[in-house]
């Protein structure tokens, strides 16, 4: 029944991606695409919804459709964890159809999105539903086509097609390492359906051979690194509701993707298994936040965010796999629970981020943070939705980032109970990563925000800009108050998650919901706890009564006046910090290793006016040591071989004739 | 009623590290005064600049925007809160289950945050230098801080203080390498969240060295004073911290009647008269460095705690 | 009342010659153009008939399950082809590349050609199918040269010279065959015959049948494209009239396979022989890994597309050679749908061509922008041939590299790895063909869509759901050939 | 009789290999075309004696053909072409012929050992009469790839073709095998047309194969 409605759901989106090929010329065609993805959206998200907190509605048995494989049929199924992450898609889906609304008016080639839009939809629906590995490989390379054309929307604009090019190519690659670990689990009679492939239980070496490649297929998708490079050129090239979904939610379809394959389908996992993925996720972080520090363009920063927060999901991921093997469902619980709300609340503000960079987009046109500033007075709502967003992702109490990586923090604080030594020493270093990477993160949160919407306007772009549409508010409203409805509240949310971690880990964490105060307990009151409520009462309270204090009994006078700054104020905007100088302690603390960053200074000699040029130069290592050696050699194989292309019919004859005696010496020796 | 008990010590607890914040760091400020000779300011003096500021007008630079007045605010909240939940005389108060120490660290982590964007608010030179710095110094400040809460937490099984302090009273804890780490590192992490030298000088005005004021450049008024508080508060907390974990002596258990309680407080006056001693001779001895050595510095401070960490498994076994 | 299948049969061979006829004799183009339509319409409705009723098969033609679908695929394709090739031509003869009396020619030989591929695909004797496909490659290396450009000539002269060769190599494999057959069956016609061949091959001196498979491999591995016997194929592609390169990649090299087939169906049959397996996939692998790589340094966009078609015609074989039931299914499914795209793909390409004035990929930019349906086209077709959904060739090369994989891991990755290769370099004209500002001369074109939208429906819908006859169908065929 | 009839069989299939290696011996474009009349005379010999012991009359058209079309017109046309062209003193191998020689010795060998393994109840004269034949088609591909010049090309084509028809014939009982022949007949004319052809559009001044790739498509 459930799974009936969700797929009648995604056949609506795929309607109305096809009458909006028709449509799209029409001026009417946006309302009309974004009014019926809304919907379409909002109910798949409530039947998921009702799925994972009333488990009755879960079916076992997968619904069958003679589509696909013929002899196989295309299998669904809506079990606990598709629920959960049909929620997160379909969440950031009404989220951004709601933006859509307001935001697609300023789409200057509407026609190359409208059509795209609910087809991109209908795929992450599609992959969380599947049921045997066709449908779902199909749904996945779907998914990821259906993106591409979103990529390609700004053809035109210099850079998006290569951007274009690189995400489809990784892509493929991705489908092609899943296509692999699918022909290892189904076998050579091709037992597709996850079913059989759960029954069939393969040996030591190739599950690990199967993790591998799912970790490679999963992992070029959601960003891991080395295999991030597409991510962030292609996140910004789409429209920005476009790259919130893909940031927000298909990075997170690509988790579910590794989630079914490592947890669900693959059995008992092998504890350094949790070893490499966790160090893996670890690594992915830092590097992450690092390349964000030295972004300076707004969307591009936040996708190199994602990359970053991707790595802290696969760090509760290879924790939970840790514990899985060694018996202790109860920890792998609990880090599984940390992924997973990871995952939602990442889903929450990066969408809201991607929204609040759109909206400057539109105001300004400017993506670059060096020619913004000053925004918060022109923007007052976007400003603060997009504060919310940065503390939300800073892991910042009272907000829900915080509490997942609290989660986490508590997860990896389980590790001394692990026998192996190995994990032992690698979890608090792994630790050590996430703790960097969040302080990081406050780092680079501070530079974006600060340097996009305080301070004062560096162009006449940002001096003019004027406050969105009410769709978009609305849809970062109301994404905003689910940052902080997740992040005083989290009781509720880890209840949600219970049956999911009992599905995939054996266990669930201790029902948090009837604990006084809402207090949140994942594994004892007296190892830790913590309650976001009060955390957030107190402060309201504490700094509402000091301000209310002081303005009645202190003095509430206030005088505006040029700004101090030491006493030699400089009108000229170019004076303020700006992200790139910013970011230049962290840059010199960190870059000279990661970036082999290099500054120099042009000081021109004294008397003369020319400006004195600081040259700030970066090189992405992970490019040099993989993708460039690659792409090198295709180059230089396809330049030896196309010289067959130019040989003289003779020469021709003569491969025919080697090749006719190779076969006869060959069939002589044979016999 | 019950209940009225412990709100009631709760609420004792939060006026206290409130009014006791400002006088610990008068009480520095005379200490290092003595030590090089000097008169030094009368010991309530933090007190008299406080209310001088509180009464005086608030002049505002006309590019700040609302951020820019309502942060003050935040971040002495956040630090206060932070603050109240540290055991000082005694433990497992009422709302000590609401936050753990890795939420108490993040809770800073938010003060520090509203203060980065307040001191680029206003769009000044300075500012920026100091939200800029600030965040570098915490970027590696917070690890190495989370590093000794691991190392805390892992021996005494428990994130929440009241229990570490509780478990590190227990006789079979004895002394660990680990833990004597835990505390170097703790203390260079204190030394350089409160700016102190040789991280950052609080006293300094010469612009190019300062962090934590180039931040606040822009602030006068109630507004400085709510965030001159809001560092007294930090420093306190602090040293509350280091007092409670590592000389976890003469903490009085929850419930346990007025005096006990009483006694707590004895042992904590002494306790912070203690730090705050240490602290002026340290600042004293030692010269301020170069800003670009900071990194070294709490890098050293990081892999101290990392290290106490490993070294825990290690003494474990032995 | 004469049999229903042996009329058809009749009408698909005979309604090809009379229409070569009429179209050599007739004068006005125009009509030309509407009367070879006709005749494909035709032949296509003659073949529809075969789907109910089937003539015994006799000692030259013959009608089983393996080749009534590709006469029903080669004559539909034929069919669109004449319908592509209505709005082609016009624009030939303004342009003034051929002259009526050359594009009478062109017709005639058109269905002569069709006339070929017909008599190869039922014949049930090795010599006529073996004439029959002479006879097609003689027609199509006429085509090919119908310009008279030098590049033109030198690709005919190239393809004539290969292709002879190669039909004398599969002449002497024929006749080896015969010999084999001889010793069991006894002389005469029966010994040439698949339907009795199949079922004595068993007896068949194994050493003879070796070396006749080798020699056939070789001969009509030739007119498949396989590397490294594949060196006429681009350029004919690239300099014949695109029509031509249409049915080329669409029928022709499929042929040749279909004939490759029969014999290696004879071959399984027999215990003793080698394995026909390992030879079919090492020349299938080198194919695609070699085609994969070539496509990076095309300049012309059709001869771009005819390395693809090596390519796919490598992963073919290669699934052939696997076996096996899925691998054969998965073959049989993928030469279907390769015809259907490869020659829609070709149809928008000589579109583009004649409305940009240009076979150059670097001369050719931002097609959706300047003419959105063929530019869409191209991209869709280009998604198609590069194995993404929703189209149809996702599912074969998912079910090709699933079972290798479990079988063979090694060859499966190279395969998947040289198809990602492939992609890049496909990709990467796309980018440049379809995308980014519009530049150089652009006409509007007046094409005729209907072929085109016709192939890609049917490769879409058989992406998502294949009707459940056929598949039954190909899943019996596939069993015949494992 | 019947042993007499085997054994000239075999001794114009030998024969036959015998003038492949004369062909390839040939320095002198004017010899190479009087050494291929030689080995289409010997073809539609043999294959008239196979018509004779077989009593299949048909191969006699086959052997006409042979003797009719390669042994007399086609040799005449290519030499009057080649005189006016003036390209007969020219014969310009690839390796020299010496080479050549070795490796049509080994492609012999190469051919007899692929068919030892082949049973004798294939057919009384099969094993070593298809040895023969599938050394002189291996030998017209030895000799296609070792000339530049086009008309020998065209001779190495033909001596395949040669030997196509010798293992034809000598396959007892083959049908089609008249049909066959003139199919390749007219494949081998169209080939000769085609030198023609190129000759008379006056585009090349030698019918050289290698001057038609100065045409070919994408040169760098």
């Amino acid at each position: 029944m459930t799974v009936e409605v969700l797929l009648w759901c995604v056949a609506a989106l795929l309607v109305t991606g096809v009458a909006a090929v028709v449509l799209a010329r029409r001026r009417s065609a946006t309302v009309l695409v974004y009014g019926a993805t809304l919907p379409a959206s909002v109910i798949a998200l409530a039947v998921a919804g009702a799925a994972l907190l009333a488990p009755a509605l879960l079916e076992g048995a997968p619904l069958i459709l003679p589509l696909g494989l013929p002899w196989l049929g295309a299998h669904f199924r809506l079990d606990a964890l598709a629920a959960f992450f049909l929620v997160v898609v379909n969440l950031g889906a009404a989220a951004a159809s709601l933006y859509g609304l307001g935001y697609g008016r300023h789409e200057e080639a509407p026609a190359r999105v409208l059509p795209f839009f609910p087809a991109f939809l209908a795929g992450m629906n599609l992959v969380v539903l599947a049921d045997d590995a066709f449908t779902f490989l199909f749904a996945w390379e779907f998914m990821s086509l259906s993106s591409w054309a979103l990529v390609m929307a700004h053809h035109r604009r210099a850079g998006n097609a290569a951007a274009g090019y690189i995400y489809l190519l990784m892509a493929s690659f991705g489908t092609l390492a899943l296509i692999l670990a699918f022909g290892l689990l189904s076998g050579p009679v091709g037992g597709y359906a996850f079913a059989e492939i759960r029954s069939a239980a393969p040996s030591a070496w190739m599950s690990a051979a199967i993790l591998a490649l799912a970790l490679l297929g999963a992992g070029s998708k959601a960003g891991i690194v080395p295999l991030h490079v597409w991510l962030p050129l292609a996140h910004p090239a789409a429209p920005s509701h476009v790259s919130a979904l893909m940031s927000g939610v298909m990075t997170k379809v690509a988790v579910y993707g590794f989630v079914r394959v490592a947890f669900d389908l693959l059995g008992t996992p092998l504890w350094w298994w949790g070893a490499a993925v966790a160090l893996i996720g670890g690594i992915t972080a830092v590097m992450g936040v690092l390349h964000a520090l030295m972004e300076h363009d707004l969307k591009r920063l936040l996708a190199y965010h994602t990359v970053e927060n991707i790595g802290i999901i696969f760090i509760g991921l290879g924790l939970a796999l840790a514990f899985e093997a060694n018996e202790m469902p109860a920890a792998a619980a609990l880090a599984l629970t940390a992924a997973l709300f990871h995952v939602f609340n990442h889903s929450l503000f990066k969408s809201l981020l991607f929204f609040g960079a759109g909206a400057v987009l539109t105001a300004t046109g400017e993506r670059d943070m060096e020619r913004l500033g000053g925004l918060i007075h022109r923007m007052p709502k976007t400003a603060f939705f997009f504060l919310v967003g940065s503390a939300a992702i800073s892991a910042l109490p009272p907000f829900n980032g915080f509490v997942s990586e609290w989660l986490t923090f508590q997860a990896i604080l389980l590790s001394p109970a692990l026998p192996q030594w190995l994990l032992k020493f690698l979890v608090p270093a792994v630790g050590a990563l996430l703790a960097l990477s969040a302080a990081l993160a406050a780092a680079c949160f501070v530079k974006a925000f600060g340097v996009t919407f305080l301070g004062r306007p560096r162009s006449a772009v940002a001096r003019d800009a004027v406050e969105t549409d009410r769709f978009s508010l609305a849809s970062m409203a109301l994404l905003a108050t689910l940052c902080l409805l997740a992040g005083i509240l989290p009781g509720y949310f880890i209840d949600a998650l219970a049956p999911v971690t009992q599905g995939l880990a054996g266990a669930h964490l201790p029902e948090q919901r009837q604990l006084d105060w809402l207090t949140i307990v994942p594994v004892a009151q007296s190892r830790s706890s913590y309650n976001g409520l009060l955390v957030f009462l107190f402060i309201a309270a504490s700094a509402g009564l000091g301000a209310a204090a002081i303005h009645r009994w202190a003095s509430s006078a206030l005088r505006r006046s040029p700004a101090w700054d030491c006493g030699f104020p400089d009108p000229n905007p170019a004076t303020q910090y700006t992200a790139g100088s910013f970011s230049q302690p962290i840059r010199r603390v960190f870059g000279t290793v990661v970036f082999r960053a290099r500054e120099e200074v042009h000081m021109p000699p004294p008397g003369d006016l020319r400006p004195a040029v600081l040259h700030v130069r970066l090189r992405d290592v992970l490019w040099d040591a993989f993708y460039a050696p690659l792409a090198g050699f295709v180059d230089y194989v396809a330049g030896i071989l196309n010289q067959v292309q130019f040989l003289t019919i003779r020469a021709y004859l003569t491969l025919v004739f080697s090749a006719l005696v190779l076969l006869l010496v060959v069939l002589a020796a044979w016999q | 009623m019950a209940i009225a008990v412990d709100l009631g010590v709760q609420f004792l607890q939060m006026m206290l590290v409130l009014a006791l914040a400002p006088l610990l760091t008068g009480y520095v400020r005379r200490v290092k005064a003595h030590l090089v000779r000097r008169q030094g300011p009368p010991l309530l003096q933090p007190y008299r600049d406080l209310l001088r500021l509180l009464r005086k007008e608030v002049v505002l630079a006309e590019s700040a925007s609302w951020l820019f007045r309502v942060a003050p605010y935040l971040v002495f909240a956040a630090t206060w809160v932070a603050a109240a939940l540290v055991p000082t005389f005694a433990t497992g108060l009422l709302f000590s289950y609401a936050a753990d120490v890795i939420a108490i660290v993040a809770l800073l982590g938010s003060a520090r945050f509203m203060l980065a964007l307040a001191g680029l608010d206003v769009g000044t030179s300075f500012g920026g230098i100091g939200a800029s710095r600030e965040m570098m110094i915490a970027s590696l400040a917070e690890p190495a801080m989370l590093m000794v809460v691991f190392t805390l937490s892992l021996m005494a099984g428990s994130t929440q203080l009241s229990f570490i302090a509780a478990s590190m009273q227990a006789p079979e804890v004895g002394l660990r390498v680990s833990l004597a780490l835990a505390l170097v590192a703790l203390i260079m992490v204190a030394i350089a969240e409160n700016g102190r030298i040789p991280v950052d000088n609080p006293a300094t005005h010469l612009e190019l060295t300062m962090v934590h004021e180039a931040m606040i450049l822009e602030y006068s008024g109630r507004h400085l004073a709510v965030i001159e508080l809001a560092s007294y508060v930090k420093l306190l907390l602090y040293v509350s911290v280091i007092g409670c974990v590592f000389f976890p002596w003469g903490l009085a258990p929850s419930g346990e009647g007025a005096i006990a309680y009483l006694g707590g407080i004895a042992v904590y006056l002494l306790k912070l008269a203690a730090g705050g001693f240490a602290l002026a001779v340290f600042e004293t001895a030692i010269a301020k460095m170069r800003v670009f050595r900071y990194s070294d510095f709490l890098g050293a401070a990081l892999m101290l705690g990392l290290l106490a960490t490993l070294l825990l498994f290690v003494s474990r076994v032995t | 009342m004469i049999d229903a299948g042996a009329f058809a049969v009749a009408s698909i061979l005979a309604v090809p010659v009379a229409g070569a006829a009429l179209l050599a004799a007739l004068p006005d183009d125009r009509t030309a153009a509407w009367l070879n339509v006709l005749a494909s319409l035709l032949t296509f409705a003659a073949a529809l008939v075969l789907l109910v009723a089937r003539p015994q098969p006799g000692p030259f033609l013959i009608v089983d399950d393996l080749n009534v679908v590709f006469i029903l695929l080669s004559t539909f394709v034929g069919l669109s082809t004449s319908v592509f090739s209505r709005s082609y031509i016009g624009h030939e003869l303004e342009t003034g590349r051929l002259t009526p009396a050359y594009l009478r020619f062109y017709h005639a030989m058109y269905q002569m050609l069709m006339f070929g591929m017909n008599l190869a695909l039922l014949s049930n004797n090795l010599g006529l199918m073996w004439v029959a496909v002479e006879l097609a490659t003689l027609t199509t290396v006429l085509m090919v040269g119908i310009y008279r450009t030098e590049a033109a000539l030198e690709a005919a002269w190239k393809y004539f010279i290969l292709g002879s060769v190669g039909i004398a190599l599969a002449l002497f494999g024929t006749i080896l065959v015969y010999l084999a057959a001889r010793a069991v069956v006894g002389e005469g016609l029966d010994a040439m015959a698949w339907s009795v061949l199949v079922q004595k091959a068993a007896g068949c001196d194994p050493a003879l049948l070796n070396l006749a498979f080798l020699f056939l491999l070789l001969g009509y591995g030739t007119k498949v494209g396989l590397v490294p016997l594949h060196a006429w194929l681009p350029d004919a592609h690239a300099e014949g009239p695109t029509p031509i390169s249409a049915v080329l990649s669409g029928l022709l090299l499929n042929v040749a396979l279909f004939a490759i087939l029969r014999f290696k169906s004879v071959m399984s049959a027999n215990p003793d022989a080698l394995a026909p397996g390992p030879l079919m996939v090492s020349l299938g692998l080198v194919s695609v890994v070699f085609a994969s790589f070539m496509l990076y340094r095309r300049q012309d966009i059709k001869r771009l597309f005819a390395y693809s078609s090596i390519e796919h015609m490598g992963i073919i074989t290669f699934a052939f050679g696997m076996g096996g039931p899925l691998a054969n299914f998965a073959g049989l499914l993928h030469m279907t749908l390769h015809s259907l795209t490869k020659s829609a793909i070709f149809f928008c390409v000589g579109h583009i061509a004649q409305a940009k004035g240009t076979q150059q990929i670097q001369e050719i930019r931002g097609l959706t922008v300047s003419h959105p349906v063929l530019g869409w086209g191209l991209v869709l077709g280009v998604v198609a041939i590069a194995g993404l959904p929703p189209l149809g060739l996702f599912m074969t090369e998912f079910l090709i590299v699933t079972t290798t994989f479990a079988r063979q891991p090694v060859l499966a990755v190279i395969l998947g790895l040289s198809l990602l290769v492939a992609l890049g370099a496909l990709l990467l004209r796309l980018n440049g063909l379809a995308f980014g500002e519009p530049q150089g001369r652009s006409e509007p074109s007046r094409a005729s869509f209907i072929p085109v939208g016709a192939h890609f429906a049917i490769v879409l819908a058989a992406g998502v759901w294949l009707p459940p006859a056929l598949v039954a169908w190909f899943q019996y065929v596939a069993r015949l050939l494992s | 009789m019947e042993r007499l009839a085997l054994d000239v069989a075999h001794l114009c299939a030998g024969g036959l290999v015998l003038v492949s290696f004369m062909l390839l011996y040939q320095d002198r474009m004017s010899g190479l075309i009087k050494t291929f009349a030689l080995h289409a005379l010997v073809v539609s010999f043999s294959v008239a004696w196979q018509a004779y012991i077989q009593q299949a009359p048909h191969l006699y058209i086959t052997a006409a053909i042979a003797l009719g079309v390669k042994a007399l017109v086609i040799p005449i046309a290519l030499h009057r072409m080649v005189v006016r062209l003036g390209i007969h003193r020219s014969i310009e191998p690839v390796v020299s012929i010496g080479q050549t020689m070795l490796g049509g010795i080994g492609l012999v060998a190469l051919s007899v050992m692929v068919m030892l393994p082949v049973t004798a109840q294939a057919g009384t004269l099969a094993r070593e009469d298809l040895a023969f034949a599938l050394s002189v088609i291996l030998l017209g591909l030895l000799m296609m790839i070792s000339r530049r010049n086009a008309v020998s090309q065209v001779i190495g084509f033909m001596s395949i073709e040669n030997g196509l028809i010798l293992a034809a014939t000598g396959a007892k009982g083959m049908p089609l095998v008249v049909e066959i022949s003139v199919a390749f007949s007219i494949l081998v004319a169209l080939i000769v047309i085609g030198v023609f052809l190129f000759r008379i559009r006056e585009r090349f001044e030698t019918v050289d194969v290698h001057l038609l790739h100065e045409h070919r498509g994408e040169r760098p």
